[in-house]
C-alpha cells in the first residue's frame, strides 16, 4: 500500500518526509547505540561505553524535536486517514525508539562495572544476542522506511528467536551465579543486560507493529506485548 | 475532436472500472429513504451517474466530494426540489418509507413537507420569527388554532436551541438576526412542519467559526429524531458530525461508510487521495 | 407546551382523508391563481396587438394616394416661360412665377369636366416634373396628378354607401363623376411618395411627415448632444466620486424627482425659462431639444447609475488593489463595461423623448409648419405633435395620415427599442 | 480670423503641447525605476495640454457671451451722437438689424443710420476679434509653456489631471439641480404673479372652473372662475382610480406570471411585448383613446341604455390610461419580485409550498414595499399624463362620479391654456403656472415617498 | 439604560485588562511593514483599537479572529484600501520600510502597487488572461515593449503556477476560469506590479478544497519572495501556511507569535478558548 | 491553567471527557494490577496471580480502545492547543499505563515460581517498595485526573526515594545470592520484580511529565529517562 501520490500541497510532503527522516536518523543512532554498547562490552572499552552514554541524549533530544513536530503537523495540516496513521505512528515509534536508546545507554553503563570486575563468562553468547536485537531494530526500521508491512510481519515473528535465546542466557547466568558466588554481581548485571537486549527485541516488534498499523491501517492480530517475557519457563 | 472524444471515453470508463467501495451499511434493512441507481441529467450532461444509497433514520449521513461532484445534485432529489430546475431529469428510484417518491401519484407538496430542506445561505423569510415558524404549519393545517401555533413555535425554536435568544423578540423580522441564527431559524422552521427527513446543502458554508460550532452542536442535538443528510465541503466537519460518509466524484459515489473509517482508514484509493488532499 | 421534548415526529398523517381534501384544494387554488397570470397577460398583448391592428388597417391608406390621368401640354406661352430661360440660375426663378396652377386646372376642367376632381395641389406635382426636365416645355404628355380628398376616399373604398347619402362625407355629384372615371379606369392608386418627403399641408392628400420628422431628428440630436454627455458624466461623478455630503443628497432628490416629473412641467420649464426669459425662437428644434434634454437627463443619469453601480464593487477593488488610479479604474475598467447598460438606457430616454408631446405643444412646436425645416432655430414641429394635429383635423382624409403618422413614429420608436433590447441582450452579464 | 479657425489653432497648439510634454517626460521616464517618476507620460502630457487649452478655452467662450455686445456698445460709441439710438427696444432692433445686414442676411438696412454704422461695426468686430484672438493663442502659450516646462519626474501631474477631472464631473451633476431651481423658481415666479391677482385659497378650494371668464380687467379673481378643485377631482379620477383600477391587478398579474410560472422561452416573447406597450407614446394612446375606445364607450353605454352618455368619458380616458400604466407597475413588480432573493422561494417551496403560496404568503409580500412603491410612482405618473387626457377626457371642468361623463384634468387645462395666443399678463395663461405648481408639487411628494420606500426596500435585499 | 452603560463599560476595562501577549517578533528589526497604535473608526465606531504589529518580509503572517473583529479592516489599512470608504478614519501610523504610508506625500497608487493585495471572491477583470495580467505593468509603465510585457505575463503566470493550464488560451476571457483559477489568476496579477508586500483577505473562502490546497501551495512558494499577509477565517489555514500569527478579538490584536505556538500553545486565554473551539 | 470553559460543541467535550475516563479506566486497573499482584507476591496467592495475568488483557483492549479514539478524536475534530496536548497526552500516556499493566502481569507471573521456591527473603521490602510504586502510579493518575501540573512534579519529585529503596533492596538481593547459592534462582526473579517496581515507578514519572506538558505545554526541565536506573552506584 505504497502511496506514490503526492499531496497538492507539497510543504504537507516535505513535513511528513521529514517526520520519517527524523525517526530514521532516531533509528539509526539507536541501533549504533545497540551495537556499541556491546562493542564496549565485550572490549571492555570503558571510554567507548562512556561516550554511548553520552550520545544518548542526542536521541532523546531527537525524540522531543520529533513529537513535537508530529504535534505540529497535527496543529497545522489536520492529517486524516493514512496521513495520520503515519504520524501517530512516528509519534509512538519515536517513543520506543528513544526506549531502545536508552536500553543501549543502560547496557553501557553496566560496562565499567563488568570490566572492573574481571568477570568474563557468556560472552560469545551476549555478542549474539545483540547481533539479534540489533538486526531486529534494523529490520524493524527499514519496514518503517520503506513502508512495508510484509517487512514488518516479519520482524514480529524474528522475536520469537531472541526470547528464546533469552531465556537459554539467562539459564547459563543463573547457572554461573550458582557455580560462584562471587560471579553474583557481574552475572546479575549481563542478565540485566540480556534482559535489556531482549525487551529491545520487544521494542523492535512494537516498532514493526506500529508500521504495519500505519501502512494497512489494521493491527497485527497478535500484538506482541512489551514487558512480557518473564523467563517463566525456566524451572526453578 | 476524434482523439478529445475518445479520452473522454477512456476516462469514463476508468472511472466505472473503480468500483464503489461500500460498506454493508449502504443497503441497511431500516432504511429511512433508499436510492436506487439514480441519474440526474442537466439537459444533455449527466451530472449525478447511478448511485445508489441508504438513509439511516438514527444517523447523520455526510456527503463529501469536489466542487461540482453532484452532491447538491443528488441532495435535491430527496425532495424533489430538482423539479424547479427545467432542465433537470431524475432517472432511477427513490424511495421514502418504501414509497417510490418520483411516482406520479406521490404528491410534492406533502414529499417536501415530509422531507425538509435547510440551504446553504440562510433564507428566513422577511416575516418575523413568530411567523416564520408558523409559515409552514399554516399552509399544511398542521394547528388547529392560536395555542397549538404557539406550541409549535416554541417547540421548534427550542429544539432548534434558539428559543431563548429570541423568545422575547419574536415579533422581530427574521432577517434582522444573526447569520448562523438564521440558520438555526431555516431549521426550526423546517422542524416546525415535522418532518421525518432533514437535508442540509453546506448550512455552514456562509457562517463563521462560531456560528458553525452551534449549528453542528444542534445537529448532533437533532440526530435520532431526524434522518439528516448533509452537503459540506468541509471534511472536518463531515468527520466531526456524521456518522456515515458518502463520498462523491465526477458524479459517482466512490465510496459509502461508517465515517470513522472513511477518515482514518477509507477503502477506495481516491476516496483517500481526497481525504489526504492528494488531488492531483 | 414549555419544553422542547414534545415529541412531535412522525404525528402527522399526511394520508388521512382531510389532509388529502385540503391539498386537493390546494391546488385547485393553484390553478386559479396561474390562470388569472395568464389572463392579464394576454389581455394585455391582445391590447396591443388591437391597438396596432385599428393603426395599422387605418394608416396603410396614408401611404398610398388616388391619382387621375391628365394630359398636360407644357405650352412655353401658357406658362409665360422663354425656352431660351430654361436654363442656367434663372430657370427656377421662371419656374417658380410661371402659372402652373391654371394651366392644371384648365386641363382638368378639359378632361374630367371639372377641376373638383383633382387635389387643389396638384399643379405642383406638374411643375415639378418640368423643373425636373426643362426640355419637356413646349411637349406633351399624360401625367397622373393627385386626385382630390374624396376621390383618394372613394378609391381606397373609405365612404360606406350604407349610411344615408346627406351624411356621407362625399357629394353624389362627385360620386357619380368617380364612377365614370373609375370605369374609364382613369383612378389608380399609388405610392405617396409625399408623405414620405413633404412637410405640413392644410390638405390632407399633399400633408406630408418629412418636416415633422426632421424637426424630431434635429430636436433628438440637440436632446442627445446635450443629455448623454451631462447624464453619464453626473452618473461617474454622483457613483465613483461624490463624498457623502449634503449637495450630493441634493443632486440624488434633484435627479430622482426629474425623471418622474409630469414632462408638462418640462414644458412650462421651457416656456418660462427658455423663450420668454432668455428670448430664444419659438417652435424651433433648439428650444425642444434643450427642454427634452433636462427631461431626458435624468432617465440618463438614473440608467448609467444603475449600469454603474452593477459593475461589481470587487472590480474597483481589484484595479485600486494594483495601484490603478481612480480615473484610470473608471476609463479602464467601470465605463467600457457598463457602457452597453448606458447606451441602452440612452436609447430608450431618447426613445420616450422622441414620443414626447406635451412639453413640445408648450413651446410652441404645434405651429403649423408647411417647409422642412433647415436648420435648428427654424420653426418646426415634431412628429408627435404632428400625429396630434392631425388628430384634431375635421378632414376625413386626415384620419388616416394620422394613423400613417403613427406608423411611422412607431416604426422609428421601434427600431430604437429593438436596438437597446439588442444591446442589452448582446452585453447582459452575469456577475 | 474666424471663431472656426481660432478654435482650430487653438486645438493645435493643444495638440502641439501635449506631444512635446511627452517627449520630455518619456525621456525621463524612459530611464528612470518606475518608483522613481511619479506619474506616466501621459499625465504629463495631458496636464500640459489641459494648461493650454482650459483657460484659452475659458476666455473663447466668454467672449462668444458677451463679445457681441462689447462690439455693439464699442460701435455705438463711435457713431455721432444724433445717430445713436435710444436705449430700449429702439436699441435693440437697431443692433439687430446692424448685424443681420452685417451677416450679409439683409441687402440693405431701413434705418438709414443703420447702414452708417455697418462698416464701423465690422471694423470694430474685426478689431476686437483680432484681440482676443491674439490673447487666446497667448493664453494658450503660455498655458501650454508653463505646463511643459514644469514637466519633471516628481510632479504629480496624475494628481492634477484627476482633480481636473474631478471637478468637470461635479460641475455636470450641477445641472441636474440648476433644471430643478430652475422648474421650482420659473413655476413660483408666475404662480405667485397669479396669485397676486387670485385668492390662493379661491384656488385650493373652490369648485368652479371657468378660466375664460377672467379675461376681462374687471372680472380678475372675480368668484368662482378659479376654482381648480374640479380639475384635481378629474385628475384623480381618471389617474388616480379608473387607471390604477385597471393597471394595477394587471400589471401585478403579468409580472407574477411573467417571473413565476412562464417559461424562460414565453418571457423571452412576452416580455418585450410589454415593454412595446411602454414604448408606444403617449399621443399615440390619446389618439387611439380619443377615435377608438371612446366611442365604443359611449356606444357600450348607449347599447345599455344610458343615453347621457358623452363621447369624451372619463372613462375611455381612464382605462386606456392604466393600459399604458400597465407595463410600468409590471416592470416595478417585477423588479421588486427579482430582487427578492431566490432562496426566499425555494425555503417556501421546500416547506412544501405551492406556487400561489409560495407568492401570495412569501413573495408578494417579501416585494410588497417595492410594489407599493411602484403603484406610487405609477399613480405620479398616471395624475402628470396629459396627452391622453388632452384628446379623450375632454374639457369639462367638473365634479362628477360618473365615469361617462367628461371630466378635464390639470394637465388638460395646462395644454388647453397655453396653446394658442396667449397673454403673458393674463391671469387665464398664469394660471396654467399655478396649476403646474400644484401638480409639481403633489407628483413631487409622490416621487419623494415611493422613491423612499422602494429604496428602504431595496436595501432591506442588499 | 444607566445598568447596559455600566456594563458595557466594565466589559471593556476587562478586555483591556488583558494586555497583548506578544512574542519579541512583534517588533522584528527588519520588518518589512510596521504599524504603531493603529486605531481604526468607521464613523464613530472603533473598529480596531491600537493595533501595533511588525510584518516581517521573510514569512507568511495570518490574521485570525471571530467575524467582525476587524481583521479585513486591518489588513485594508496596509494599502490605504480603507481610503475608498468614506467613514473609515485610521490613526496611528504604519510604515513600508521606515516610510510613514499615511503621509500626505505619499502617493496611494504607488502605495498600492507596492503593497498588492487580493481579494476574498476572486475578482479577475472582465478581459482576456493577458490583458489581466498586462493591465498593472502597463498602467504603472513597467513593460517597455510587446515582448518585455509577453515576458511579464508569462512570469507572472508561471509563479502563480497557473501558465501550463492557460497558456493556450490566454486570450480567454479571465472571467472563464474556474474560481481556483481566477484566484491564482489574481495573485499572478498582483505578482505582475512586482509589489513588496501581499495582502490576502480570506482567499480561499470561496473555493473548494481542491482549489483551497493549490492557492495554499502557491502561498507557500511565494513566501520568501514577498512579504505576504493573510487574513482567514479557517484555522487549519493559518496553521497550514503561516510562520507568524496573530489574533484578533473585539478590534484588539490579543496575541501575536510564531504560528505554532499559536496553536499548539497559545499564551492569551481568549487565543486559546478560541483556537480550540470554546466561543462560549 | 485549568480551563474550565466549555466548548462550543458540547459533543467535543463529551468525546474528550470520554478519552480521560478511559485512560483514568486503564490507570485504575493498572494500579490495582501492581497491588494485587503485590499482595499475591506476598501471600503467595497463585491464584490470584493469575487473576492478575488474566485481568492486563483488559487494560492492552482498553489501550487499543482508548488509541484508537484519540486517533478518531483527532480525525473528526482537529484539536488544537490545549485539546491537541490533551490527546496526544492521553495517547502516549495509555501506552505507559498498558508497560504499567505488564509489568503488573510479570510480577504476578513471578509469583508461582517464587511461591514454589519457599524462598521467603526480603519480603518487607518489598511490600514497601511496591506500595511506593502503587502510590506513585496512585498520584500520577490523580494529576491526570485533575490536570495538575502541579501534583504532577511532585510525582516526578517522588520517583528519587523509590530508585534509592530499589538499590539498598538490589544490594539486600544480591547479598542474599552471595549468601546462599540457592537462592539464586528466586532472588533473582526477586530483583527482577523490584526492578519492575523501580520501573513502575519511573514509569508514573513519564505520565506526571505528559500531564505536565499537557497542562501546561511545556516539558518539566529534567526529564528522568526511562530504563535508565543502572544501579551504577552499588559498589561491586
Ligand atoms: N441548474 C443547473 N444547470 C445545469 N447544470 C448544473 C446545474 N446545477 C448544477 N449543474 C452541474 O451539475 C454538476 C453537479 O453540480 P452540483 O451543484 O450538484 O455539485 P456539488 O457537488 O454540489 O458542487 P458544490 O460543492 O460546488 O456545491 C456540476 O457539473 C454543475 O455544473
Ligand atoms: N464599511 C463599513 N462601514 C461600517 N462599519 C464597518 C464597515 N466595514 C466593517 N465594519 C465594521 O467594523 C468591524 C470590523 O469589520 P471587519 O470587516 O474588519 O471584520 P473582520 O474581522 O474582517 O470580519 P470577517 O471575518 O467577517 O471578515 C465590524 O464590526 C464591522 O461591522
Ligand atoms: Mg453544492
Ligand atoms: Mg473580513
Ligand atoms: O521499556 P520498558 O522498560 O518500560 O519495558
Amino acid at each position: 500500500m505504497n502511496s506514490t501520490t503526492a499531496h497538492t500541497v507539497k510543504s504537507f510532503d516535505d513535513d511528513l518526509r521529514l517526520l520519517r527522516s527524523m525517526i530514521g536518523e532516531m533509528g539509526g543512532l539507536a541501533r549504533s547505540q545497540v551495537n556499541e554498547a556491546i562493542t564496549a562490552l565485550l572490549s571492555h572499552d570503558v571510554e567507548l561505553a562512556k561516550r554511548v552514554v553520552e550520545a544518548d541524549k542526542r536521541i532523546d533530544e531527537l525524540e522531543m524535536e520529533a513529537e513535537s513536530f508530529a504535534i505540529s503537523i497535527i496543529a497545522r495540516r489536520s492529517p486524516l486517514a493514512q496521513d495520520l496513521r503515519e504520524v501517530i505512528a512516528a509519534l509512538k515509534i519515536g517513543a520506543v525508539i528513544e526506549r531502545i536508546g536508552d536500553y543501549g545507554k543502560n547496557i553501557a553503563k553496566r560496562v565499567e562495572a563488568l570490566s572492573s570486575s574481571g568477570y568474563r563468562g557468556a560472552s560469545a553468547g551476549v555478542e549474539q544476542i545483540g547481533s539479534m536485537a540489533s538486526t531486529l531494530v534494523d529490520d524493524a526500521m527499514r519496514s518503517f522506511a520503506e513502508r512495508d508491512p510484509f517487512l514488518a510481519r516479519a520482524v514480529s515473528d524474528g522475536d520469537e528467536a531472541i526470547d528464546d535465546y533469552y531465556e537459554s542466557l539467562f539459564q547459563t547466568l543463573l547457572g554461573e551465579i550458582a557455580e560462584d558466588p562471587e560471579n553474583t554481581a557481574p552475572a546479575t548485571h549481563l542478565i540485566f543486560i540480556i534482559k535489556n537486549l531482549e525487551r529491545i527485541g520487544d521494542h523492535a516488534t512494537n516498532i514493526a507493529e506500529m508500521v504495519h498499523y500505519s501502512a494497512t491501517g489494521e493491527h497485527l492480530e497478535d500484538r506482541p506485548k512489551g514487558g512480557d517475557a518473564t523467563g517463566l519457563s525456566l524451572p526453578l | 475532436m476524434a482523439t478529445q472524444v475518445t479520452e473522454a471515453a477512456a476516462e469514463e470508463a476508468h472511472v466505472r472500472e473503480q468500483t464503489l467501495v461500500h460498506d454493508e451499511i449502504a443497503f441497511a434493512n431500516d432504511a429511512k429513504m433508499t436510492a436506487r441507481d439514480v441519474d440526474v441529467f442537466y439537459g444533455e450532461k449527466k451530472a449525478v451517474d447511478s448511485v445508489s444509497i441508504d438513509v439511516d433514520s438514527h444517523y447523520v449521513t455526510a456527503f463529501i466530494g469536489p466542487s461540482g461532484c453532484g452532491k447538491s445534485t443528488f441532495l435535491r432529489c430527496f425532495n424533489r426540489m430538482n423539479d424547479t430546475i427545467d432542465i433537470a431529469r431524475v432517472q432511477g428510484r427513490i424511495e421514502l418509507d418504501g414509497e417510490d417518491i418520483y411516482d406520479p401519484r406521490m404528491d410534492v407538496v406533502q414529499l417536501r413537507a415530509r422531507v425538509g430542506m435547510v440551504f446553504q445561505k440562510p433564507n428566513p423569510f422577511p416575516k418575523s420569527i413568530y411567523e416564520n415558524i408558523a409559515y409552514g404549519p399554516r399552509i399544511h393545517g398542521l394547528a388547529s388554532n392560536k395555542a397549538d401555533m404557539d406550541g409549535i413555535v416554541e417547540a421548534s425554536l427550542t429544539r432548534a436551541g434558539l428559543w431563548n435568544e429570541v423568545k422575547d423578540r419574536l415579533d422581530d423580522s427574521g432577517t434582522a438576526l444573526s447569520g448562523g441564527q438564521q440558520q438555526r431559524l431555516c431549521i426550526a422552521r423546517a422542524i416546525a412542519v415535522d418532518p421525518e427527513v432533514i437535508l442540509m446543502d453546506e448550512p455552514c458554508s456562509a457562517l463563521d467559526p462560531i456560528a458553525t460550532a452551534k449549528i453542528e452542536e444542534l445537529i448532533e442535538e437533532l440526530k435520532g429524531r431526524f434522518a439528516i443528510v448533509i452537503v459540506t465541503h468541509n471534511m472536518q466537519q463531515a468527520a466531526r458530525i456524521s456518522q456515515r460518509t458518502a463520498f462523491f466524484h465526477l458524479g459517482n459515489l466512490v465510496e459509502y461508510g461508517d465515517t470513522e473509517t472513511i477518515f482514518t482508514n477509507p477503502r477506495a484509493d481516491r476516496t483517500r487521495d481526497y481525504i489526504t488532499g492528494r488531488f492531483g | 407546551m414549555t419544553s422542547a421534548d414534545v415529541a412531535r415526529t412522525g404525528t402527522v398523517d399526511w394520508r388521512s382523508a382531510q389532509m388529502q381534501a385540503r391539498i386537493r384544494k390546494r391546488y385547485a387554488k393553484e390553478r386559479r391563481f396561474r390562470f388569472l397570470g395568464l389572463g392579464a397577460l394576454v389581455f394585455a398583448a391582445g391590447f396591443l396587438l388591437f391597438l396596432l391592428t385599428t393603426i395599422v388597417s387605418d394608416g396603410i391608406g396614408g401611404f398610398q394616394r388616388a391619382e387621375v390621368p391628365l394630359d398636360i401640354e407644357y405650352s412655353a406661352t401658357t406658362l409665360g416661360l422663354d425656352p431660351a430661360q430654361m436654363s442656367g440660375d434663372g430657370a427656377d426663378y421662371a419656374i417658380n412665377r410661371a402659372d402652373f396652377r391654371s394651366l392644371v386646372n384648365a386641363a382638368a376642367e378639359a378632361q374630367l369636366g371639372t377641376s373638383e376632381m383633382i387635389s387643389e395641389g396638384a399643379w405642383l406635382d406638374v411643375r415639378d416634373r418640368l423643373r425636373g426636365d426643362p426640355s419637356l416645355l413646349g411637349s406633351r404628355e399624360r401625367v397622373w396628378v393627385v386626385a382630390a380628398p374624396e376621390v383618394d376616399l372613394l378609391a381606397k373604398g373609405q365612404i360606406s354607401f350604407d349610411v344615408p347619402a346627406q351624411r356621407r362625407a362625399v357629394s353624389q355629384e362627385m360620386i357619380n363623376q368617380y364612377v365614370v372615371l373609375n370605369d374609364r379606369g382613369d383612378v389608380q392608386l399609388s405610392l405617396n411618395t409625399g408623405f414620405l418627403t413633404k412637410a405640413d399641408s392644410t390638405s390632407s392628400e399633399l400633408a406630408g411627415i418629412w418636416g415633422a420628422l426632421l424637426g424630431s431628428l434635429l430636436t433628438m440630436a440637440i436632446t442627445l448632444a446635450l443629455s448623454f454627455p451631462i447624464g453619464v458624466m453626473t452618473a461617474v461623478y454622483l457613483e465613483e466620486y461624490a463624498p457623502r455630503n449634503r449637495f450630493t443628497d441634493m443632486i440624488e432628490v434633484s435627479i430622482n424627482n426629474l425623471a418622474a416629473v409630469p414632462s408638462i412641467i418640462f414644458g412650462l420649464l421651457g416656456l418660462s425659462v427658455f423663450l420668454n426669459t432668455f428670448g430664444m425662437p419659438r417652435s424651433a428644434p433648439v428650444v425642444g431639444g434643450v427642454t427634452l434634454a433636462l427631461m431626458t437627463l435624468p432617465v440618463i443619469v438614473i440608467a448609467s447609475r444603475v449600469s454603474l453601480q452593477s459593475v461589481p464593487p470587487s472590480i474597483r477593488d481589484a484595479a485600486l488593489g494594483i495601484g490603478a488610479s481612480r480615473l484610470q479604474v473608471i476609463l479602464h475598467h467601470i465605463l467600457p463595461v457598463a457602457l452597453p447598460g448606458i447606451l441602452t438606457g440612452t436609447i430608450i430616454g431618447l426613445s420616450r423623448a422622441l414620443g414626447e408631446t406635451a412639453p413640445l405643444l408648450l413651446i410652441g412646436m404645434r405651429a403649423f409648419v408647411s417647409d422642412v425645416p433647415g436648420g435648428v432655430t427654424d420653426p418646426a414641429t415634431a412628429l408627435p405633435v404632428q400625429i396630434f394635429l392631425w388628430s384634431d383635423e375635421v378632414g376625413r382624409g386626415f384620419v388616416e395620415k394620422t394613423s400613417a403618422a403613427i406608423m411611422v413614429l412607431l416604426a422609428v420608436l421601434l427600431s430604437m427599442n429593438g436596438v437597446a433590447i439588442y444591446l442589452r441582450n448582446k452585453f447582459e452579464r452575469r456577475w | 480670423m474666424s471663431l472656426g479657425a481660432l478654435a482650430l489653432v487653438l486645438l493645435g497648439l493643444t495638440a502641439i503641447t501635449f506631444a512635446m510634454t511627452r517627449m520630455r517626460a518619456n525621456a525621463f521616464a524612459s530611464g528612470a525605476r518606475p518608483r522613481d517618476v511619479h506619474s506616466r507620460p501621459a499625465y504629463h502630457a495631458v496636464r500640459a495640454g489641459l494648461l493650454a487649452l482650459v483657460p484659452a478655452l475659458f476666455l473663447l467662450l466668454v467672449w462668444l457671451v458677451i463679445g457681441d455686445g462689447i462690439v455693439a456698445d464699442r460701435t455705438l460709441d463711435q457713431l455721432p451722437q444724433a445717430a445713436q439710438p435710444e436705449a430700449g427696444i429702439e436699441r435693440q432692433a437697431f443692433l439687430t438689424e446692424m448685424r443681420s445686414v452685417a451677416r450679409g442676411d439683409l441687402p440693405a438696412a431701413f434705418n438709414p443710420a443703420v447702414n452708417e454704422a455697418v462698416p464701423i461695426y465690422r471694423e470694430t468686430q474685426a478689431s476686437w476679434t483680432w484681440l482676443i484672438g491674439g490673447l487666446v493663442v497667448l493664453l494658450a502659450l503660455i498655458g501650454g509653456g508653463y505646463g511643459w516646462l514644469k514637466t519633471a519626474p516628481d510632479l504629480r501631474a496624475r494628481t492634477h489631471v484627476e482633480r481636473f477631472a474631478t471637478i468637470i464631473l461635479a460641475l455636470a451633476s450641477l445641472i441636474a439641480i440648476l433644471t430643478t431651481f430652475g422648474i421650482v423658481l420659473s413655476l413660483l415666479y408666475e404662480s405667485l404673479d397669479f396669485f397676486s391677482r387670485v385668492n390662493p385659497l379661491e384656488f385650493i378650494f373652490g369648485t368652479h372652473w371657468s378660466p375664460q371668464t377672467a379675461i376681462r380687467a374687471d372680472q380678475v379673481g372675480s368668484s368662482g372662475a378659479f376654482g381648480a378643485v374640479p380639475l384635481f377631482w378629474g385628475t384623480i379620477f381618471i389617474g388616480a382610480i379608473i387607471a390604477m383600477a385597471v393597471a394595477v391587478p394587471l400589471g401585478l398579474m403579468s409580472a407574477i406570471f411573467l417571473t413565476q410560472y412562464a417559461r424562460p422561452t414565453a418571457r423571452k416573447i412576452l416580455k418585450p411585448l410589454l415593454e412595446i406597450l411602454a414604448g408606444v407614446p403617449t399621443v399615440v394612446y390619446g389618439y387611439f383613446a380619443a377615435l377608438t375606445v371612446a366611442p365604443a364607450v359611449r356606444d357600450a353605454a348607449i347599447a345599455i341604455g344610458i343615453d347621457s352618455a358623452s363621447s369624451e368619458s372619463a372613462l375611455a380616458a381612464g382605462v386606456v390610461m392604466g393600459i399604458m400604466i400597465i407595463p410600468f407597475v409590471s416592470s416595478m413588480a417585477d423588479d421588486a419580485l427579482s430582487s427578492v432573493p431566490g432562496a426566499m422561494r425555494d425555503g417556501s417551496l421546500a416547506m412544501g409550498a405551492t406556487p400561489s403560496e409560495t407568492i401570495k404568503k412569501v413573495l408578494v409580500p417579501a416585494a410588497l414595499p417595492g410594489i407599493v412603491g411602484g403603484i406610487l410612482l405609477a399613480v405620479s405618473r398616471a395624475i402628470g399624463e396629459t396627452m391622453i387626457v388632452v384628446m379623450a377626457a375632454g374639457q369639462a371642468a367638473r365634479l362628477t362620479i360618473n365615469p361617462l361623463d367628461s371630466v378635464t384634468t390639470v394637465t388638460a387645462q395646462i395644454v388647453q391654456l397655453l396653446t394658442g395666443d396667449q397673454e403673458f399678463d393674463s391671469a387665464k395663461t398664469l394660471s396654467a403656472f399655478a396649476l403646474g405648481l400644484v401638480l409639481f408639487v403633489v407628483t413631487l411628494l409622490l416621487n419623494i415617498y415611493a422613491l423612499a420606500i422602494v429604496k428602504r426596500y431595496r436595501e432591506a435585499y442588499e
